[in-house]
């Protein structure tokens, strides 16, 4: 791939030939404040947040232009400034100031954006304040949808399609009336939705916001422990608790996708129903025991049993470690090959 | 139903380009899109069915609920505006009891406004089922609707 | 002959169309555009077969064609474009020209004709000074015109295309297919000095010459007949007066870039183009002029017409080819390639308007030396407007480029009616502007306009009197662009919301000082922001207003006062207690009960219930004009409105 | 799988067959609908009209259990076209002649009136398949769970030899391995034949390496199968079993059978997470972590080994299931169970599992790597057979193969076929996914799918209960009245104890793999 040289805000940038402008100044680390672009998605080049002056005369966005050699971007150009300033008080004078209780707070790409880009609550006063009243969608278990939060940059679209092929979601109606809908704006619960909530994390704002989401104090790299494909993901952990998994983009396998189950099928984990004693059953019903109590009953009985009358099944969910012990335990211990696990259900 | 409107459809089986034809046509057939029709063109089309909702509430010309059986729409042309059209929409409001872009509860009106019919020479122009009202008086709009209403 | 089988042909089937037609001693021509047909014109036209029927005279044009002759008949025609003065009859071959014909003048203007060779001077138009014009020509309102495009509008019979092979239909074709390769045709173009008449004004030979030079194929010939302007109506006519011209000039246009499929995109709102441009599609096949082998040469293309289904922002380019794909018509966010190298299923698309396309056969026939010659330097050939508003003669007009506003809106369009004074000239719909009386001898070409703020737009005109707001006009058009707007973009999306509900402020007598100053800067960012543009000059409207009419706003927000009196919230109705005469008949009007008083005393509007509608004032005896309209609005008596409170 | 999840996006023809990718595994169909969009043919070769069929550019409606003919028949039409990639089958295959002497009888119309599929459709994509290529192969249960799953894979292992597309990148033969380390479990031998590492048992060397590794004798008698064990349990031969995670209560097929042999046993060891249905049949129960709560190792359906990391601890006392195995294990006096750590029994596993020589912790930092990973500067493996195929010829061989019908096909007294199929919100027996709220609030009971005509035949409407009987058992279901089942088949899934699928199924074993038969079982139907 061959290399171009462009010029951002005086500085020389090197950038591969067919980047974006915004693509360029992100691999250096360079902020240009945007909304509706997300690095797995093509650009769509609507919330205009990005725009900036190219060759001294033409304003443009930078996530869709091109780099080119000896290209020279402002970012701060006044007519750009004022642009932006402009569209994303736009934005926020039809956005509900609810920051405060929002379960995007800290987190909220509008509020980065309208920061940089220098909002004012002086400025913000001399816009007439409209905002759209759509009920909220609480039909999906796992994520709310706001419409009224709802900045229509598009990325739940895109992700909906580019990214997923479900296609459970698009836009309609046009103009302010514009809305993400499912067909006749049905709950999503009952569309297509496969509940992966791909949306949700791409969701810049809170308008698609995980149902009760607890932020982790620490997050533990692991493997998704549902299908075979073994994506990797990230454990949110707070306590001792598993409140959240993320997709992991470094992940060669998944690069940060998830399914509906990997994403939010993690609440076994800490179900109260969890055996944490060991059980023997006596007179037909299983009580508590201790670990001597079981260990030593199972020795017993194991030690009465050993080559083909016993048989041990594996299983297709526990480590590579847990299934090589069992077999060894079998084979070595117990004197058979009677060791199979459920690979073929 | 379904047999009504796949007899419509069937020109059309697998053509993702012919979508707004496929809308029209429905529309033509029922008066206005059911979502049981939308369902029915995104199966015959293999189009999404988000898709399919898109593209019709984009455009102006479909309807999404039962209309009435006397449709007046109101010209809102620019001619038509500097000659009073928002008085005119003000006067049918009142006579037919319903506001612009509803239809009255025993579905024998719709009432809308339009964008530029394209007879602006005739300002202010109220279309009332397929006749086309010129140069219209407020004063005089219970002698149009006498004159186009259908019984 | 029923079909043309080589260019050469094509001068033989003029001549036998000519000949056949000419066996029909006299027709009355009736007028069947919209604008008639809303006046009655079709009875009219009924009514004329009737009376022709009556005599025993067979009236059916295909006898022309078997050599025989015929003594009278009767046709309809598109727009003659005075839809003002409609149904209108034009009898040839003398071109008497009736305005305002009813159906029970028909038997009369028959007797006239053929019996006594007579004119009925009561039917015919009535000049400012008094005196009957007899044919369209002796007509102010067309005088000073100069009719290309709607040259065939009025004068044919648009549902029979031996008409137009009358005419010298097609011959533009056949000669570009015995004489000119693809770059010649492209040349004659670009030498006429032909620019896109959808409103930008890109130069067409230009454009041809990119579909050309696209490498991709299929290619496609797109007409634009997505006509959104409110107020504007030209393409309407053409399609519905004289589809055939649009189609050999489209038919041209893939012949110059190698296309063999085309659309037209016409608005469903126009059902009676549909109808129309389907039926010349048909008959063009059925001749051999348009489809499989045209003229036996084995060049193909075939027309598909597709119907819009209502969305102002289809008229841009890329909207357009995408709604026809069946997407939303969303414009294609730049930067992106050309359609004409990235168009309808993203291929190679020369896409033009109605009237662009409606130019190119006489361009051919006549040289683009001919065409240049009319009109300025920079901006060729003719103007097509739709004149109206507060004007004395409605109608659509075709005017050679670089004349100048106050010939058309006095000399043509006969000035402001019923002794109003001028304000203000709007062009170019939504995205264009309103002017001033001090600019009305600003010229029409597409930089002059830019200019002055405007633009030419697809060609509506509205004139507005002193009894037009301009802040409400700027409201209206904001309030159809942020309803037209597709939403894809915020500057578009949400600029044109908040310029709107400042406007509704305003209007509603709730403008803030610093309003102003905001929608200024507003309009710049919604210029300089949006993706396409509908958005780009949807502040147009609000820049020119402003420009020229700034006291109005400040007068608004100020003083809480209408000059032109328009905005219902800053106005009060009242009468005048030395005018009324106690009639009764306002009161009896008022639908809301506000005005009480008993008959033969005077009556009082009770302001409190006063739900500004006019009528009352409508109502007034002319005699009495005892009701006017005053802003700002007079205060409401405290005790009322305690009472309405209570 | 022979080939990886990545090289799926740059195949040019996918084939699809017996998966219904979207709903398991939902990631990986992404690749698969991306390939799609972005212009690769995608073939869908499935009974039903699956979600999958929306982008496909060919949907092989055929009739559950006739996939050999199909594929055969597909072959047919390649190789009698002159498709067939001859240099690669004369440089890698073997038994080639023999092999196309087996095709003479899926001739299209024979193979057109086995499956119910038109033969022009075969063709063409048979066609595409050879020509457009590379073409990627992926399947999942419906081509095993099978009584002649065996022959169903040797058909398609057939069908790649053919065209040339094993042992090449974007190309190959790629189960979908259904559960999380379901490739694991089989690599490190928990499997009745193999050592870990796939090392026979039946072959004295590997026999004495592992008796020389573990310093204890080993048997040499092949172990029993998972339906032979409950065989065995049944017959009274096995009279102690001890089972982890597992819950063939509801899993396993003809599941009255299990039931009734787990309650003949004198011992039963069930160790798991929670107390399934199986484990109240259980004499001991022992309590386990869960993945979130133990370090070690998944590999994953590309054959990638990757790290799985403690994030909690255990609830109450329960503990890893390796430290409850190696604490059994020393409580009967064994040696070699006193790991310190997962990385050590890793270890060990390196140094007898040849294709896991490579693998150590600190090298799975990264993205883990996918085995053979013979040695510790080995970069892994992404893509199988390059070059070498791993049979003792270095060739590959292709498999003449006859059709066999299914065991139980649908008569007058059970005349619809039932298939079975998972749910997207829901894993296998759900025994993790029924205890998590929301997925249980987006599916919550079993459904059986039917077709509208067979639905109005029966006079059932939507959302109606059914009973479902075949010869083994019976259960109900609400209807789900769908266009989705083609008429005659009928559609389940097994994750809904309420409604124990796997009553129905039938026991039928393939010959080879021991797999029973599970999409394909003979039921009625009557309203309930």
């Amino acid at each position: 791939m061959s290399k171009v040289t462009i010029t951002i805000d005086g500085m020389q940038i090197s950038a591969d030939e067919g980047m974006t402008v915004l693509e360029a100044a992100q691999a250096h680390g360079l902020y240009i404040p945007n909304l509706c672009n997300h690095p797995d998605l093509k650009p769509a080049g609507l919330c205009r947040v990005c725009v900036v002056k190219m060759d001294d005369w033409k304003v443009t966005v930078s996530c869709k232009q091109p780099v080119k050699d000896g290209m020279v971007i402002s970012t701060e150009d006044p007519e750009v400034q004022k642009i932006r300033r402009n569209t994303v008080e736009l934005i926020v004078a039809d956005h509900p100031m609810t920051c405060l209780t929002c379960e995007a707070d800290g987190n909220c790409e509008l509020q980065r954006v309208a920061h940089y880009v220098g909002v004012t609550p002086e400025g913000l006063n001399r816009y007439r304040r409209k905002i759209r009243n759509i009920p909220m969608d609480r039909s999906n278990p796992f994520f709310d949808i706001d419409h009224s939060k709802c900045i229509l940059c598009g990325i739940c679209v895109r992700t909906c399609d580019e990214l997923q092929n479900i296609n459970a979601i698009d836009y309609a109606q046009r103009g302010v009336t514009s809305l993400i809908s499912t067909l006749g704006n049905k709950p999503i619960a009952d569309s297509r939705c496969e509940s992966c909530g791909e949306c949700v994390v791409r969701c810049p704002v809170a308008a698609l916001a995980p149902k009760g989401a607890q932020e982790p104090m620490y997050e533990v790299k692991s493997i998704c422990s549902y299908c075979g494909v073994g994506c990797g993901v990230m454990l949110g952990v707070r306590g001792q608790k598993v409140v959240s998994v993320e997709g992991d983009r470094n992940n060669p396998v998944n690069k940060g996708s998830l399914c509906v189950k990997g994403r939010y099928g993690y609440k076994f984990i800490n179900h109260p129903e969890r055996l944490s004693t060991p059980l023997i059953k006596k007179n037909g019903t299983l009580e508590e025991a201790s670990w001597d109590e079981a260990l030593d009953l199972i020795a017993e009985k194991f030690s009465g049993s050993k080559g083909d009358k016993f048989a041990a099944l594996a299983s297709a969910r526990i480590t590579n470690e847990d299934n090589y012990l069992i077999q060894k335990f079998t084979r070595a211990v117990m004197g058979t090959n009677n060791i199979d696990h459920c690979a073929r259900l | 139903m379904e047999e009504r409107l796949s007899a419509v459809l069937s020109p059309y089986e697998g053509r993702k380009d012919a979508l707004i034809p496929m809308l029209q046509k429905v529309q033509e057939e029922l008066g206005y899109l059911s979502e049981e029709a939308m369902l029915l063109i995104a199966r015959t089309t293999g189009m999404p069915e988000s898709h399919v909702y898109g593209v019709a509430t984009f455009y102006a010309q479909f309807y999404f609920s039962r209309r009435g059986k006397n449709q007046t729409k109101i010209c809102s042309g620019t001619a038509c505006h500097v000659k009073g059209a928002a008085r005119v929409k003000d006067a049918f409001e009142r006579e037919l009891g319903i506001s612009c872009g509803s239809t009255s509860a025993d579905y024998e009106h719709s009432l809308e406004t339009v964008a530029c019919v394209g007879s602006c020479a005739l300002a202010p122009v109220v279309v009332v089922n397929e006749d086309v009202h010129g140069q219209v008086q407020t004063g005089k709009i219970d002698k149009i609707l006498e004159q186009s209403i259908k019984d | 002959m029923q079909k043309v089988n080589s260019p050469a042909d094509v001068a033989k089937m003029r001549e036998i169309c000519k000949a056949a037609f000419a066996r029909q001693k006299l027709r009355f021509l009736i007028c069947a555009g919209t604008g008639c047909i809303a006046g009655g014109s079709l009875d009219v036209y009924e009514e004329f077969k009737r009376v022709i029927g009556e005599r025993g005279i067979d009236v059916n044009v295909d006898l022309l064609f078997e050599n025989k002759e015929i003594e009278a008949g009767t046709v309809t025609s598109g727009c003659h474009g005075f839809c003002q003065m409609g149904p209108l009859v034009r009898v040839e071959p003398a071109g008497t020209f009736y305005t305002k014909v009813r159906a029970k003048d028909v038997e009369e203007i028959v007797t006239a004709t053929l019996d006594e060779n007579a004119v009925i001077e009561r039917l015919l138009y009535e000049k400012p000074d008094g005196s009957h014009a007899a044919t369209e020509e002796d007509v102010p309102f067309y005088n000073r015109q100069q009719r290309i495009v709607l040259g065939g509008c009025g004068t044919i019979d648009p549902e029979d295309i031996r008409e137009y092979f009358a005419v010298d239909g097609f011959q533009a074709l056949a000669t570009i297919f015995q004489e000119h390769s693809p770059e010649d045709v492209i040349e004659i173009v670009k030498e006429s000095g032909l620019r896109g008449r959808g409103g930008g004004g890109f130069p067409a030979g230009r454009k041809w010459e990119a579909g050309l030079n696209a490498k991709a194929t299929p290619k496609y010939v797109v007409c634009n007949g997505d006509e959104g302007d409110p107020g504007a109506f030209m393409d309407r006519s053409v399609l519905e007066a004289n589809p055939q011209s649009v189609i050999e000039g489209m038919t041209i246009a893939a012949y110059a870039i190698g296309a063999e499929f085309g659309v037209v995109y016409v608005r469903a709102e126009y059902p009676l183009a549909v109808v129309r441009l389907l039926k010349a599609i048909e008959q063009a096949k059925e001749y051999g002029v348009l489809g499989d082998n045209i003229m036996g040469t084995g060049f193909n293309f075939d027309i598909e017409v597709f119907q819009g289904a209502g969305a102002f922002v289809c008229g841009e380019s890329t909207a357009l080819t995408l709604s026809i794909e069946g997407k939303r018509g969303m414009p294609r966010v730049a930067p992106r390639p050309r359609t004409t190298e990235v168009g309808l299923f993203d291929k190679p698309t020369l896409l033009n308007n109605v009237k662009s396309f409606a130019y190119v056969p006489d361009i051919i026939r006549k040289g683009a030396g001919w065409f240049k010659s009319i009109g300025t330097e920079s901006s060729s050939g003719t103007a097509v407007f739709a004149l109206t508003g507060n004007i004395l003669n409605a109608g659509l007009i075709e005017v050679p480029m670089g004349i100048k506003l106050r010939e058309i809106i006095y000399d043509i369009g006969g000035g402001i009616p019923k002794g109003g004074s001028f304000k203000a000239v709007q062009t170019g719909g939504p995205s264009g502007g309103c002017l001033p009386e001090s600019l009305l001898d600003t010229p029409i070409d597409y930089d002059s306009l830019d200019e002055a703020g405007s633009i030419m737009g697809s060609g509506g005109m509205v004139v507005m009197d002193e009894r037009t707001c301009m802040v409400d006009v700027a409201r209206y058009f904001l309030n159809f662009t942020e309803e037209e707007s597709c939403g894809q973009c915020v500057p578009c999306r949400l600029g044109t919301k908040q310029l709107l509900e400042i406007l509704k402020d305003i209007c509603a007598g709730k403008g803030r000082k610093k309003d102003i100053d905001l929608l200024v800067e507003l309009s710049h960012s919604v210029h300089g922001g949006s993706v396409c543009g509908l958005g780009q000059t949807a502040a147009n409207p609000v820049l020119t207003t402003l420009r020229y009419f700034k006291d109005e706003y400040e007068a608004h927000i100020n003083d809480k006062c209408c000059p032109a009196r328009v905005c219902t919230n800053l106005i009060s109705y009242r009468i005048m207690e030395d005018k009324c005469a106690g009639c009764t008949l306002c009161a009896r009007a008022c639908p809301v009960d506000a005005i009480s008083g008993e008959k033969k005393e005077v009556h009082v509007i009770d302001q409190g219930l006063c739900i500004q509608c006019g009528v009352c004032m409508e109502k007034c005896p002319k005699k009495f004009s005892a009701v006017e309209c005053v802003s700002p609005k007079i205060p409401i008596p405290a005790k009322e409105k305690t009472e309405v409170v209570a | 799988m022979t080939n990886s999840i990545a090289e799926i996006g740059g195949a040019a023809t996918i084939l699809a067959i017996g998966t219904n990718t979207t709903q398991a595994p939902p990631v990986l169909a992404l690749q698969a609908k991306k390939a799609a969009r972005e212009g690769a043919n995608l073939i869908v070769a499935n009974p039903k009209e699956i979600d999958l069929c929306r982008h496909a550019t060919i949907h092989l409606q055929h009739r559950p259990g006739t996939d050999v003919a199909l594929v055969m028949g597909m072959i047919k039409v390649i190789v009698d076209a002159g498709l067939a990639d001859m240099d690669f089958i004369n440089s890698r295959c073997e038994n080639y002649d023999a092999f196309v002497d087996s095709l003479s009888e899926f001739d299209l119309p024979s193979v057109e009136k086995i499956t119910g599929v038109p033969g022009e459709l075969i063709g063409k994509a048979a066609k595409m398949y050879a020509s457009e290529g590379p073409s990627s192969i992926l399947y999942c249960m419906g081509i095993t769970q099978h009584c002649h799953g065996t022959d169903n894979v040797w058909s398609l292992s057939n069908l790649a030899l053919v065209t040339g597309n094993l042992g090449k990148a974007n190309a190959g033969v790629n189960p979908l391995r259904g559960q999380n380390n379901v490739q694991g479990s089989c690599d490190m031998g928990a499997l009745p034949d193999v050592y870990p590492g796939y090392q026979k048992v039946a072959k004295p060397e590997n026999k004495l390496k592992f008796e020389t590794a573990w310093g204890v004798s080993l048997s040499d008698q092949e172990g029993l199968t998972h339906s032979e064990i409950f065989d065995d349990i049944h017959d009274g031969k096995i009279t102690s079993l001890y089972l982890i995670g597992e819950n063939p209560y509801l899993s396993e097929a003809n599941a009255n059978h299990a039931i009734e042999s787990m309650n003949r046993l004198d011992f039963l060891v069930v160790q798991d997470i929670f107390l399934t249905e199986t484990a109240e049949l259980a004499d001991v129960v022992l309590p386990a972590a869960s993945f979130a709560e133990k370090n070690g190792t998944f590999s994953n359906t590309e054959r990638r080994i990757q790290r799985v990391r403690k994030a909690i601890d255990s609830p109450g006392e329960a503990l890893p299931d390796w430290q409850i195995t190696a604490a059994i294990a020393q409580k009967m006096g064994a040696k070699g169970f006193d790991f310190d750590d997962e990385s050590q029994i890793m270890h060990e596993i390196a140094s007898v599992t040849p294709s896991y020589g490579g693998i150590s912790y600190d090298r799975l930092e990264g993205g883990g790597l996918q085995w053979p990973c013979p040695s510790p500067d080995h970069p892994g493996t992404p893509t199988l057979h390059l070059g070498k195929f791993g049979t003792p010829s270095g060739k590959a061989q292709f498999m003449p193969l006859s059709f066999r019908d299914s065991a139980e096909l649908p008569d007058d007294e059970y005349p619809f076929l039932l298939t079975t199929d998972r749910s997207l919100f829901h894993y296998h027996t759900g025994s993790m996914t029924r205890r998590v709220d929301g997925l249980e609030q987006l599916d919550s009971e079993e459904f059986l799918k039917i077709n509208p005509k067979d639905a109005a035949s029966l006079g059932l409407e939507d959302n109606e209960v059914v009973q479902i009987a075949s010869r083994r058992g019976q259960t109900q279901a609400k209807t789900k009245v769908t266009k989705i089942c083609p008429p005659g088949l009928v559609s389940m899934t097994f994750h809904f104890a309420e409604s124990p699928t796997n009553v129905l199924t039938s026991p039928a074993l393939d010959p080879v793999a021991k797999i029973p038969e599970t999409k394909v079982c003979a039921v009625k139907l009557e309203k309930a």
